[in-house]
């Protein structure tokens, strides 16, 4: 995507944004992807925000997150913390009182941050998702220990440290598997992951 | 029949028309269909200019039949058919083709549009060869009205149309009229007190020699027909004789039967007998049959022991009355929403958390704390008083999962909670709001008022009241600030949505009276019609129709009270000619449209071996007509043939 | 007792992390007449991760899924124990349903491995089952060991009734709580029955996510609750591998076992704590498990 | 089918509910294809079965009734004497050789615009993919049709 430039140059701290900045066909893509066609009929009242466990931690609210996907605040958005910190518990899409899928359009965000690569590699979440999918990708269901292995892989090795004691506590307890169980079809799994992710991750 | 001479009328409605449909091209392919005389286009059919046009080539040109191609009959036919009278042919020579709801604005391509045009203009054509001269009937008007709901709408209704002389029935479901306003303490934006401007008001419908009030009363059935309704009414038994009752009140203290105030919203009690609010209107207690000891146990009695006029009758039974009336104004009200359907506002889960009917009642002086603010604690009022308060609008409002639409009063409502409780208590007050609309005379500037009293105002919707180490909390998001909030406040209003009254369906099938999509009843027309149905003769006014506040439900009442007196004055009143006939001859006396005809119009006569109608009662729907094996029963102005020259055309263009 | 057939789609964790689980569910099922069979060669759901990488991702992985049991026959439903995998099968039938071009899609990736789907399974989860299947009724009937005086905090998460669906309020779930009454268990009132644990978060944003594991735990422990109760794999293990760290963080001496259902339900069946898994957590059941 | 195929729909519609929500779509500027074309009755029970095979013999391509809603009819039951009725119609259509998708009995409110225009939607669409209607050869005339069935206790 080509930067922008502000055509009103922001004089003091205060965000300024020039029409330039905003990209028009974000939300248009946001909602093919999410298959949210109400966003536009958003009323900003902030329910989402209101319900949503994890706004204290976000850097914008996810009500703002509709309003800058409306505005076309594409790299804004895509470049947010905010969107990690979705735990996709629904309530903002229980609650909404436009009947908005808020949490479908985060699912849609996510992607896009991914597919664009908007997340930094080290930052934990982009390289969860991404290991998670690899994993799945090569055995068709999730393997515990290769998921930790695979995000200390890619966000550092202090990581697995933190992680280990939880997972002897787990083998002790008979909780984790040593060794992967794979599907006997994986290359079916392969198959329709090829198909649908269709290159979004590989980049 | 002499030679049929058509003309046809393309109408633009200035671009409404215009702009999709060639209206040349619909013009010169009338013109070409047979029996056709004159084919025009004009800017504007109904307007001065355009029924002149008309007049005229009746006049001159020896016109007998008239197709106007514009907007919906249910728009303008009885306009037309006036200028067809007006030049001296009868107005059912006349037929419509709606262009413009069903053409015009409905559809993208203006090709498509012009063709589907030209097929509903040959469609009329065709069909106005077959057309007859009815002649319009007329009955008389009986001239006492009924009033339904004895609320301020209703209760405004009914005075207006009394204090014009004529006699009125006033029936309302419950004990006591005065509907919600009776429950409210102060009124927006003035801040006058309910009670002291609707008491008299009530006082004065239970007295006027005009009125006759049937409180405790609901309506049953409904038959006849605009000027002539026959009204079923039962009088739900009391089991206190109301004209012996003198009110004292000695029943009620006796009972020893405690059951939740429904007036104070549960946050006190009654008795089992007893009167909903001090002041009300008639002032004669009810028996709750479901709570009262006697009733379930056969024990107890105290209410007929001690009543010192011997009113109470444990004997009393439903009665049934029939009202002959002219006109039927239909008020019934509204309801709050629930909120017990939406547990993440803690209502019913934490005592604190308040509806705003039931803070009316608190903040009122004859409510269960004498017009105090104060907190509950185990299902009792402590004395303490909060020191914040949380209003929260739009709970159950613009609100797909419960209510899409805007209740309209509440921000008004709210506004005067927060300003009385802030006044009564010093707590800081907060207010979560979506929009403040406070669109009425004299509303804005209430809110400022509210606005410089200090109340915190937070833009942004209540999402959840959740309770941590005993403190409540108001989980939001202050969208002025983007700033995620959880406010700790010592009690919190739920500012509920407007919602149809239960019952409203039952109310609405009674009544021939039809509901929009959110459940309260449609008026004729949204702008020009607002107090008719689709009933003649049957007026809505009030919240039955959709919220309102207290000034516009005056003013409809006093509208509908207008509607009727212009029904009941002008004495007799016009009903549709359209009604089905039968051909003695042709009818083979099976009888089959006898158990079919809703309104009894259609009786088998012995002698000659054939049905026959009885015109008073047919309303025309034709049901009788479809289901005629031999074809004996036809109905006016929608013929077989007529019919059938209308879907020769459609079918085939 | 005649025995009702339905595929059982065990979940990634039902295998791994959740074992004791699924121990406790294959002992209860034939004790109430429920005959669960496993899919064959089941895949990941996809779960919310997923998801995330690509909305229509965990679509088509389900949609596998959902064809296997489709493909088994039989028109038995598919049962499941994870609130995630619940979720989002659920979700890959909604969104299947309702969007064009999401089931044009299925049903060609589904045609290039030689499968198909065509929408009739009913996914349900087990606690359903039980309740509306089974019943209450010959629920209490068959309880050998009514765990009078057992204090318990029903523990459903986010997912069992969110977004919706026919089986459970989005805010005020109520089956566990009948369920564990049943068993003649006390059940706490519980006001974040529903809320989120965070365990979608613990992996990547573990200090947010233990806060909602303190957020509820503190209130079943308010409550004097003596155990958790939940109904998903991702809960009991957020709740319960993590308590010690949440307690390190906030200074909270917070010491609830967390059970599931299906264990709480065999208990008071007559199956002994071992039997059902009891011993595999991180918080010790204690005076629980002797009941 | 060739993509130039416009099918044309009669629509009997009862002109309390139906008609006033078809009039509501067009106030609202709802869209829908033009192939519609509304005949008005005062109520759905006014439609005789003769009626909706005239209107096939005549060319049409399907067929449409529409009426308030259960319970809400103008002249209290006329509807559910449509009702009853339709499942005549529909037996006579079957025997006709008329397909499922030409045919539709609905209920429209007066305040159902957006309802209303999705259904002509969705009608339309399911006759463009039946096809242009031609009635089967040796079908009877017009009088034959209207005594097979014109009424022959059809309401009762």
């Amino acid at each position: 995507m080509r930067a922008v430039q502000s055509q009103v140059p922001g004089r003091g701290p205060l965000p300024v944004v020039g029409e330039a900045d905003l990209d028009g066909k974000f939300v248009v893509t946001v909602m093919e992807l999410s298959g949210e066609d109400g966003l536009l009929g958003c009323i900003q009242c902030g329910t989402c925000t209101g319900s949503c466990q994890l706004s204290s931690w976000m850097d914008y609210t996810p009500r703002r997150i509709v309003d800058m996907v409306r505005k076309g605040l594409a790299r804004e958005v895509l470049a947010s913390r905010a969107i990690w910190y979705c735990a996709s518990c629904y309530y903002c899409t229980v609650r909404c009182p436009r009947g908005i899928k808020l949490t479908e359009v985060l699912y849609a965000l996510k992607s896009l941050a991914l597919a664009r690569g908007y997340a930094e590699p080290g930052a934990p979440a982009p390289a969860f998702y991404r290991t998670f999918f690899e994993v799945v990708g090569r055995y068709g269901r999730l393997y515990e220990p290769g998921l930790m292995i695979g995000v200390a892989l890619r966000s550092g090795f202090g990581r697995l440290f933190r992680l280990a004691p939880l997972g002897l506590g787990m083998l002790r307890r008979g909780k984790m598997a040593l060794l992967p169980e794979r599907v006997r079809a994986v290359d079916e799994v392969r198959a329709l992951m090829e198909r649908v992710s269709r290159g979004l991750v590989r980049r | 029949m002499s030679e049929v001479r058509i003309a046809v009328y393309v109408c633009h409605c200035g671009t409404n028309i215009a702009d999709k449909v060639d209206v040349a091209g619909v013009r010169e392919f009338a013109r070409r269909l047979p029996g056709v005389e004159v084919a025009r286009d004009y800017q504007y059919m109904c307007a001065d200019p355009g029924q002149e046009l008309l007049r005229s080539d009746i006049r001159e040109r020896g016109i007998n039949r008239v197709v106007v191609a514009s907007c919906s009959p249910r728009m303008h036919e009885a306009t037309f058919r006036q200028v067809l009278e007006s030049a001296g042919l009868n107005g059912y020579l006349f037929e419509m083709a709606n262009i413009r709801e069903h053409c015009s604005w409905v559809t993208e391509e203006s090709e498509l549009a012009t063709h589907k045009a030209r097929a509903l203009v040959a469609a009329a054509v065709k069909r106005v060869r077959f057309h007859a001269p009815l002649e319009e009937r007329y009955v008389e008007v009986n001239q006492k009205a009924l009033v339904v709901g004895g609320g301020i709408a209703g209760i405004e209704a009914a005075l207006k149309i009394a204090r014009a002389g004529k006699k009125v029935w006033l029936v309302e479901r419950g004990p006591s009229i005065g509907g919600k306003m009776a429950g409210l303490d102060k009124t927006f934006p003035t801040l006058d007190c309910s009670a002291c401007i609707l008491t008299p008001k009530m006082v004065e419908a239970a007295q006027h020699p005009k009125i006759t009030l049937l409180s405790y009363s609901e309506v049953e059935g409904v038959d006849g027909y605009v000027g002539n309704f026959q009204v079923t009414v039962r009088r739900k038994a009391r089991y206190v004789r109301e004209e012996d009752c003198t009110g004292c009140g000695t029943c009620y203290q006796k009972c020893p039967k405690k059951v939740p105030s429904e007036f104070d919203g549960g946050l006190s009690h009654r008795k089992a007998i007893y009167v909903p609010f001090p002041q009300a209107v008639p002032n004669v207690p009810v028996i709750d049959r479901s709570n009262c000891i006697r009733f379930q146990t056969g024990r107890c009695g105290a209410c007929e022991k001690f009543c010192p006029r011997d009113a109470v009758d444990f004997e009393q039974e439903d009665e049934f009355l029939t009202l002959e009336v002219g006109a039927v104004i239909v008020a019934t009200g509204y309801e709050t929403f629930q909120p017990q359907e939406a547990p993440q506002w803690g209502w019913g889960r934490y005592e604190n958390v308040l509806t705003a009917r039931q803070l009316e009642r608190l903040v009122n002086a004859s409510g269960p704390t004498g017009g105090k603010v104060l907190l509950r604690r185990d299902g009792e009022f402590t004395d303490e008083v909060p020191k914040s308060v949380a209003v929260l609008h739009c709970i159950g409002s613009r609100d797909e999962n419960y209510y899409p639409y805007c209740s309209r009063l509440c921000c008004m409502a709210s506004l005067k909670l927060a300003h009385l409780i802030r006044e009564k208590t010093g707590a800081q007050v907060y207010s979560f709001y979506i929009d403040i609309r406070s669109a009425g005379k004299g509303y804005e500037e209430f809110y400022t008022r509210v606005q410089a009293e200090g109340i915190q105002f937070i833009r942004g919707k209540g999402a959840e009241v959740l309770e941590r180490d005993g403190q409540l909390y108001v989980h939001a998001e202050d969208t002025l600030l983007g700033a995620y909030r959880e406010v700790p406040v010592d009690m919190v209003v739920l500012s509920t949505a407007v919602t149809p009254a239960p019952g409203a369906e039952r109310v609405a099938q009674i009544f021939g009276i039809q509901r929009g999509q959110d459940g309260f009843f449609l008026e004729s027309h949204p702008k020009l019609e607002p107090l008719k149905t689709a009933t003649e003769g049957i007026y809505i006014v009030g919240c039955c129709q959709g919220p309102k506040d207290i000034p516009d439900s005056v003013a409809q009442g006093a509208g509908g009270a207008a509607e009727v007196l212009s029904l009941l004055t002008a004495g007799r009143v016009q009903i549709s000619p359209v009604v089905a006939e039968i051909d003695a001859e042709a009818c083979s006396g099976c009888k089959v449209c006898v158990p079919l005809c809703p309104y009894s119009a259609i009786k088998y006569d012995e002698e000659r071996g054939a049905c026959g109608v009885n015109e008073a009662l047919c309303k025309g729907c034709g049901t009788c007509v479809a289901s005629c094996p031999s074809g004996a029963l036809s109905c006016r102005h929608f013929t077989d043939e007529q019919i059938y020259a209308q879907i020769e055309e459609v079918s085939s263009l | 007792m005649t025995m009702r057939r339905y595929w059982y789609y065990p979940g990634c964790s039902g295998h791994a992390s959740a074992r004791d689980y699924q121990r406790s569910v294959a002992l209860i099922s034939p004790a109430l007449g429920l005959d669960l069979v496993e899919v064959e060669d089941w895949n990941c759901c996809g779960t919310t991760a997923m998801t995330s990488v690509e909305p229509r991702l965990s679509v088509v992985l389900s949609a596998r899924n959902l064809a296997l049991a489709e493909e088994a026959g039989g028109r038995a439903d598919l049962v499941v124990t994870c609130n995630s995998c619940y979720a989002i099968l659920r979700r890959a039938q909604e969104q299947y349903a309702r969007r064009r071009e999401v089931r044009a899609e299925v049903d060609e990736a589904l045609a290039g491995i030689g499968r198909r789907y065509s929408g009739t399974v009913r996914v349900r989860h087990l606690l359903e089952v039980l309740v509306r299947d089974v019943g209450l009724d010959a629920l209490r009937e068959r309880v050998r060991r009514p765990l009078s005086g057992l204090r318990l905090a029903p523990y459903y998460g986010c997912l069992l009734g969110r977004p919706r669906n026919d089986f459970e309020d989005p805010e005020e779930p109520l089956s566990m709580d009948r369920l564990l009454e049943a068993t003649g268990a006390t059940v706490v009132r519980f006001d974040r029955k529903s809320k989120c644990c965070g365990g979608a978060l613990i992996t990547t944003h573990e200090e947010a996510a233990l806060e909602l594991v303190r957020e509820v735990l503190s209130e079943a422990a308010a409550r004097e609750a003596r155990a958790v109760v939940t109904a998903c794999p991702m809960c009991q293990f957020n709740l319960d591998a993590y308590q010690a760290k949440v307690n390190a963080a906030f200074g909270t001496r917070l010491r609830l076992p967390v059970l599931y259902f299906s264990q709480v339900l065999g208990l008071s069946l007559g199956f002994g704590a071992s039997e059902l898994g009891l011993g595999q957590r991180f918080v010790p059941v204690g005076g629980v498990g002797k009941l | 089918m060739t993509e130039s195929f416009e099918p044309r729909i009669v629509g009997f519609l009862c002109n309390w509910c139906s008609y006033a929500g078809a009039d509501l779509a067009g106030v609202s500027r709802l869209k829908y294809p033009a192939n519609l074309r509304i005949i008005r009755v005062m109520c759905s029970g006014r439609v005789e079965p003769s009626f909706i095979l005239k209107a096939f013999r005549d060319g049409a391509d399907g067929v449409l009734v529409a009426g308030c809603h259960p319970g809400d009819c103008h002249y209290m039951e006329g509807n559910y004497k449509t009702m009853r009725r339709w499942v005549m119609i529909e037996g006579i259509l079957e025997d006709f050789g008329v397909e499922k998708g030409r045919f539709r009995l609905a209920w429209v409110s007066a305040s159902e615009g957006d309802r209303f225009a999705a259904l002509v939607r969705e009608m339309v669409e399911d006759v463009r993919r039946l096809g242009p209607f031609r009635l089967p050869e040796g079908t009877p005339d017009q009088a034959t049709l209207a005594v097979a069935a014109g009424g022959g206790g059809s309401g009762a």
